[in-house]
């Protein structure tokens, strides 16, 4: 689905748990989560820690997004 | 290694105390054939009764459910019998001289489980969709004794020991019957083989075999299939019944006895065999559940084909799923040894024939020959006469809720169909 | 794809009772008994599994019976997880792919059709692991 | 009584002019013009141009909007049986225009239409959406490529079942159909072999679904300029799944609006995903569809704008084609929308 966005000319950044899978569905900018049933967030935190992360993980995906990249790129938090 | 076919043509069955075969006639006693049958311990021990029936093209006959089709066949001349290490002794086949008796197969039918599945129509549109159509088919209904319930593995064996033996006598009746027409079948040894056909590509015919378990199972010289390593075998073995089924399950793709005696692939090779390329031999390999069996048997099909120094093979497979994932993997393997595949496979594109035909893909797999989409929908008009039993066709593949209907046909999937979408390439059937 | 498998790190997840009941305490393989699951479920927890890195021992779609015929599916895959494996991480998530797009139907069995059904699971399950199924069946609790 | 039909060309086959007059409006004419004249032989009767309408290539390219509102107009007005377009062989704009404005009539109107051109032309993006023809890749292909497309639209407006692709000569449209082949399998196996060990050309009876990559796109150059659109494959939805996006298979996807939104709550929101454990998606939605986080980022300047609505599907239950068409679907309105960049998450 990814590879629809981006076909379409809207740069697109997948962020998912399973990078490989991630690599599969031919997506470019790829921000590795934490869980699969929770990718963006983590219930063993407190709510504030939690949005801390979340907050982090989403700065890396807009990083990734004005980030030129040639190939499919795996961005590490 | 070198086999002849003696082909008798078979227009007609006849039940008769004699039994002969005359002007294309076969004339047959079905208490002889039965007798025949329970001469074997197991057979008697779970099978209740036989009843016999004779289908011809044409006729309005449904026969459902179908457990295994096979053609009967005796070995004339040469070193053992047919279906070595089942029915004969375990001596090498595959040479000599042998009488097939063309144009007519004998049917096993009869519920082994209850979702029990195979329908072979004699006339109507089914009919264009099974090749059993258009033979005169000897159909034996076996029926289980009280509490096989719980020996379903006994049951099954039984089966398909019955249907082979009773192929295995009415191939007897054509022992000294002179043959219609002859065909000669030969490949040669590695060396031979390249001196002979310096400039030929040498080509192989990767033939999977479905080993998965009860009903799922195919056997080799009487071996059960899935405890063995990727092997070799001579194309004119397969002609004399190396290679058995007992396989039930997915009517439109599994190969039945009667594919595995007349293996179309093995027939278009010989073809070609001396003018577009050499045939070289037949690389027989399983299809497992165990992840594991799977990376080992597809590993040593693509190094034997290496070894054999191949140009080109030829993989087919059997079954819907799992297989797939032996298929891409032998492909994918082959083709990385520099030897270029061609594959036949079936789909299961949905009923719309919009998702995707396989359960696994690979771009190397870049040649593929396709038996059709089995989840198209077919409606099988009411039959004037039913062989076998109509209580599973609500059950079985391919059908769904309301497949009976009140008038009498069925509203199915081709997957019901015996051998519709056949992965050796049996048919015509394709899709785009 | 490498991992030959030691039955200690078979966990057999599954919605079969026939597995259970004809193979339990008899190997040193764990079995995870999901009654309630569906078919489709029980892939799922398979891949969850997987993306988690565990291995993959059996193939989810094993036997020729279509995902909406039989509402059972037993599936092997470690205990322990031995590491992301990309090749079986899409053989799990073709297989779910490969249920959806058959038509669900909402046929009613009856019990001896059930019971087939588990048989065929259950000897599929078996053949995969080298269980002698038809003990197995002889000694059913 | 004959089926109605309209037929749309360009300016080139109408006879006005080549390049110079690519800028021409679209013009409704009566009966047939240039290429319809080889259809009405072709349907003998049973079926006939009753207008043509002509537009210059150009201006359909740069007033896309105009000139789809006025055809829509035009052919709405006529209650034709059937819609065919070109045939555009290899002329770029053209076979882009023909199916586009196909896909417009059976889109807006349930129309049944047809076109045809050369299967490298870019209009051939759109085989999956609008039945074409093969053709040549000059006019020279016109007398094979008019009775072709003339047989295939009569064989629908008479409603009758089409065969598969290479029967009937379209493109593969993604939809298998069965067909009886001349030779077996196993025969075409050999045949196919044989070429590939020749280095000759050969078809594959099935493309293994595409590998294509698509390359990135250019970064984002100015964030705080930028409008993001949030879409997931967690199947976020507003509580009770009003739209009844299935929790596996499913069949469409969900749109949904955010303005104002400053964070998802549970009470508000769901997912109805089948494929994992939904406790935690449930009890904050922004774990899913960091919606919260995005909205702080807009108030601070750090993005331009959090795009008015979402998109969502349910992950690994959707049947790979449907994804697709649906992304493909949904990006084009985010592509309308201004949208500059897109987070997707998945579960």
């Amino acid at each position: 689905m990814v590879k629809e966005i981006e076909r379409a000319g809207i740069p697109v950044v997948h962020m998912c748990t399973v990078t490989p899978i991630s690599m599969t569905v031919g997506a470019n900018r790829i921000v590795p989560t934490i869980a699969i049933p929770h990718p963006l967030g983590n219930p063993a935190l407190s709510p504030e820690e939690e949005k801390a992360i979340r907050r982090k993980l989403v700065e890396r995906a807009l990083e990734a997004l004005t980030t030129e990249v040639e190939d499919q790129t795996i961005f590490e938090v | 290694m070198k086999l002849e076919l003696g082909y008798i043509q078979i227009n007609d069955i006849q039940f008769s105390k004699e039994c002969k075969v005359e002007n294309s006639t076969l004339f047959v006693d079905p208490d002889a054939v039965k007798a025949f049958m329970y001469e074997d311990d197991d057979v008697k021990a779970w099978v209740k009764d036989f009843s016999f029936d004779v289908a011809k093209p044409g006729e309005s006959v449904r026969i459902t459910p179908v457990k295994d089709v096979i053609e009967p066949r005796v070995k004339v001349e040469g070193p053992g019998g047919v279906f070595p290490g089942v029915i004969s002794k375990v001596d090498t086949v595959g040479s000599g001289k042998t009488h097939v008796l063309r144009g007519m197969a004998v049917v096993t039918a009869g519920k082994i489980v209850g979702f029990q599945e195979g329908i072979i129509d004699m006339s109507g549109p089914g009919a264009d969709y099974t090749p059993f159509s258009k033979l005169n088919n000897f159909v034996v209904v076996a029926e289980p004794v009280e509490g096989y319930q719980d020996h379903k593995h006994e049951y099954e064996h039984a089966v398909r020991i019955a249907g082979l033996r009773a192929a295995t006598f009415i191939g007897e009746i054509g022992r000294n019957v002179t043959p219609d027409e002859t065909q000669e079948f030969e490949t040669l040894g590695i060396k031979e083989g390249i001196e002979k056909y310096p400039d030929l590509p040498r080509v192989a015919y990767v033939h999977m075999l479905q080993t998965q378990g009860l009903l799922h199972d195919t056997y080799v010289y009487g071996v059960d299939a899935k405890r063995t390593l990727t092997t070799i075998i001579n194309p004119t073995e397969t002609m004399d019944g190396a290679i058995i089924s007992g396989n039930c399950v997915s009517a439109c793709d599994k190969n039945t006895t009667y594919h595995h005696l007349n293996n179309p692939v093995v027939k278009a090779l010989f073809a070609a065999h001396g003018k577009t390329l050499n045939y070289v031999c037949n690389i027989i390999t399983n299809e497992n559940v165990y992840l594991a069996d799977k990376q080992r048997s597809s590993d040593w099909s693509a190094k034997l084909c290496r070894l054999l120094d191949l140009d080109g093979a030829i993989v087919s497979q059997e079954g819907f799923g799992n297989p797939d994932t032996d298929l891409i993997m032998n492909t994918k393997k082959i083709e990385l040894q520099g030897v270029k595949t061609t594959i036949i496979t079936d789909e299961y594109a949905g009923q719309d024939g919009k998702s995707q035909s396989l359960a696994d893909a690979d771009p190397l797999a870049d040649a593929v020959v396709t038996g059709g989409n089995a989840n198209e929908v077919i409606i099988l008009p009411k039959m004037d006469k039913v062989i076998g039993t109509l209580d599973y066709v609500d059950v079985i593949a391919g059908g769904h809720a309301g497949s009976l209907r009140p008038d009498g046909t069925i509203e199915a999937e081709l997957q019901v169909i015996t051998g519709a979408t056949n992965e050796m390439g049996f048919n015509r059937l394709s899709a785009r | 794809m490498s991992t030959i498998g030691n039955p200690r790190d078979f966990r057999i997840l599954t919605n079969n009772p026939l597995v259970p009941a004809c193979m339990e305490g008899r190997g040193l393989y764990t079995i995870e008994f999901h009654p309630e699951k569906s078919y489709r479920e029980i892939l799922v927890m398979a891949r969850d599994k997987v993306y988690a890195g565990h291995t993959l021992y059996t193939h989810p779609l094993s036997g020729s019976v279509k995902p909406n015929e039989t509402p059972y599916k037993s599936v092997i895959v470690s205990m322990e997880p031995h590491g992301f494996d990309q090749q079986y991480a899409e053989i799990i998530s073709n297989a779910i792919g490969v249920c959806d797009k058959f038509v669900p139907c909402a046929r009613q069995y009856t019990q001896r059709v059930l019971e087939d059904f588990q048989l065929i699971d259950y000897t599929l399950l078996c053949g995969a692991i080298g269980f002698d199924a038809v003990a197995g069946l002889s000694n059913k609790k | 009584m004959s089926y109605k039909v309209v037929h749309y060309i360009n300016q080139f086959f109408a006879n006005i002019g080549g390049e110079e007059m690519a800028h021409v409006a679209p013009e409704l004419r009566d009966g047939f013009v240039g290429p319809g004249m080889a259809f009405n032989q072709a349907w003998k009767g049973e079926a006939e141009i009753v207008k043509t309408i002509v537009c210059g290539d150009s201006y359909f390219a740069e007033h896309e909007a105009d000139a789809k509102a006025q055809v829509l107009e035009w052919v709405k007005a006529e209650k034709p049986d059937f819609f065919i377009a070109g045939p555009a062989f290899n002329a770029g704009r053209y076979g882009y225009a023909c199916a586009t404005i196909c896909a417009t009539v059976q889109e807006e109107l349930g129309i049944p239409v047809l076109t045809g051109m050369y299967e490298e032309n870019p209009g051939a993006d759109l085989k999956n959406k609008v039945l074409m023809v093969a053709t040549a890749n000059s006019a020279a292909g016109m007398r094979k490529a008019a009775p072709a497309m003339a047989k295939l639209a009569l064989k629908m407006m008479k409603g009758e079942k089409i065969g598969a692709s290479c029967e009937e000569g379209y493109m593969p449209n993604g939809i298998r159909k069965n067909f009886f082949e001349k030779k077996v399998g196993a025969e075409r196996a050999v045949d196919m072999l044989v070429a590939k060990l020749n280095g000759k050309p050969f078809t594959t009876e099935y493309p293994m679904p595409s590998f294509d990559r698509v390359a990135p796109n250019p970064a984002v150059k100015d964030l705080s300029k930028a409008t993001i659109a949030l879409c997931t494959s967690g199947g976020i939805v507003p509580k009770g799944n009003p739209d009844h996006i299935e929790s596996s298979s499913a069949s469409h996807y969900g749109e949904y609006c955010i303005a104002g939104v400053e964070k998802l709550t549970s009470e508000g929101y769901e997912t109805a995903h089948g494929g994992y454990d939904p406790v935690y998606a449930n009890a904050d939605p922004n774990r899913v569809l960091p919606v919260d986080v995005l909205r702080e980022m807009e108030k601070e300047g750090k993005i331009g704008k959090l795009h008015d609505y979402f998109y969502t599907t349910v992950g690994n239950g959707t049947a790979v084609a449907n994804a697709k068409a649906f992304a493909a679907e949904y990006a084009q309105k985010l592509l309308q929308a201004g949208v500059h960049a897109v987070i997707m998450t998945s579960t």
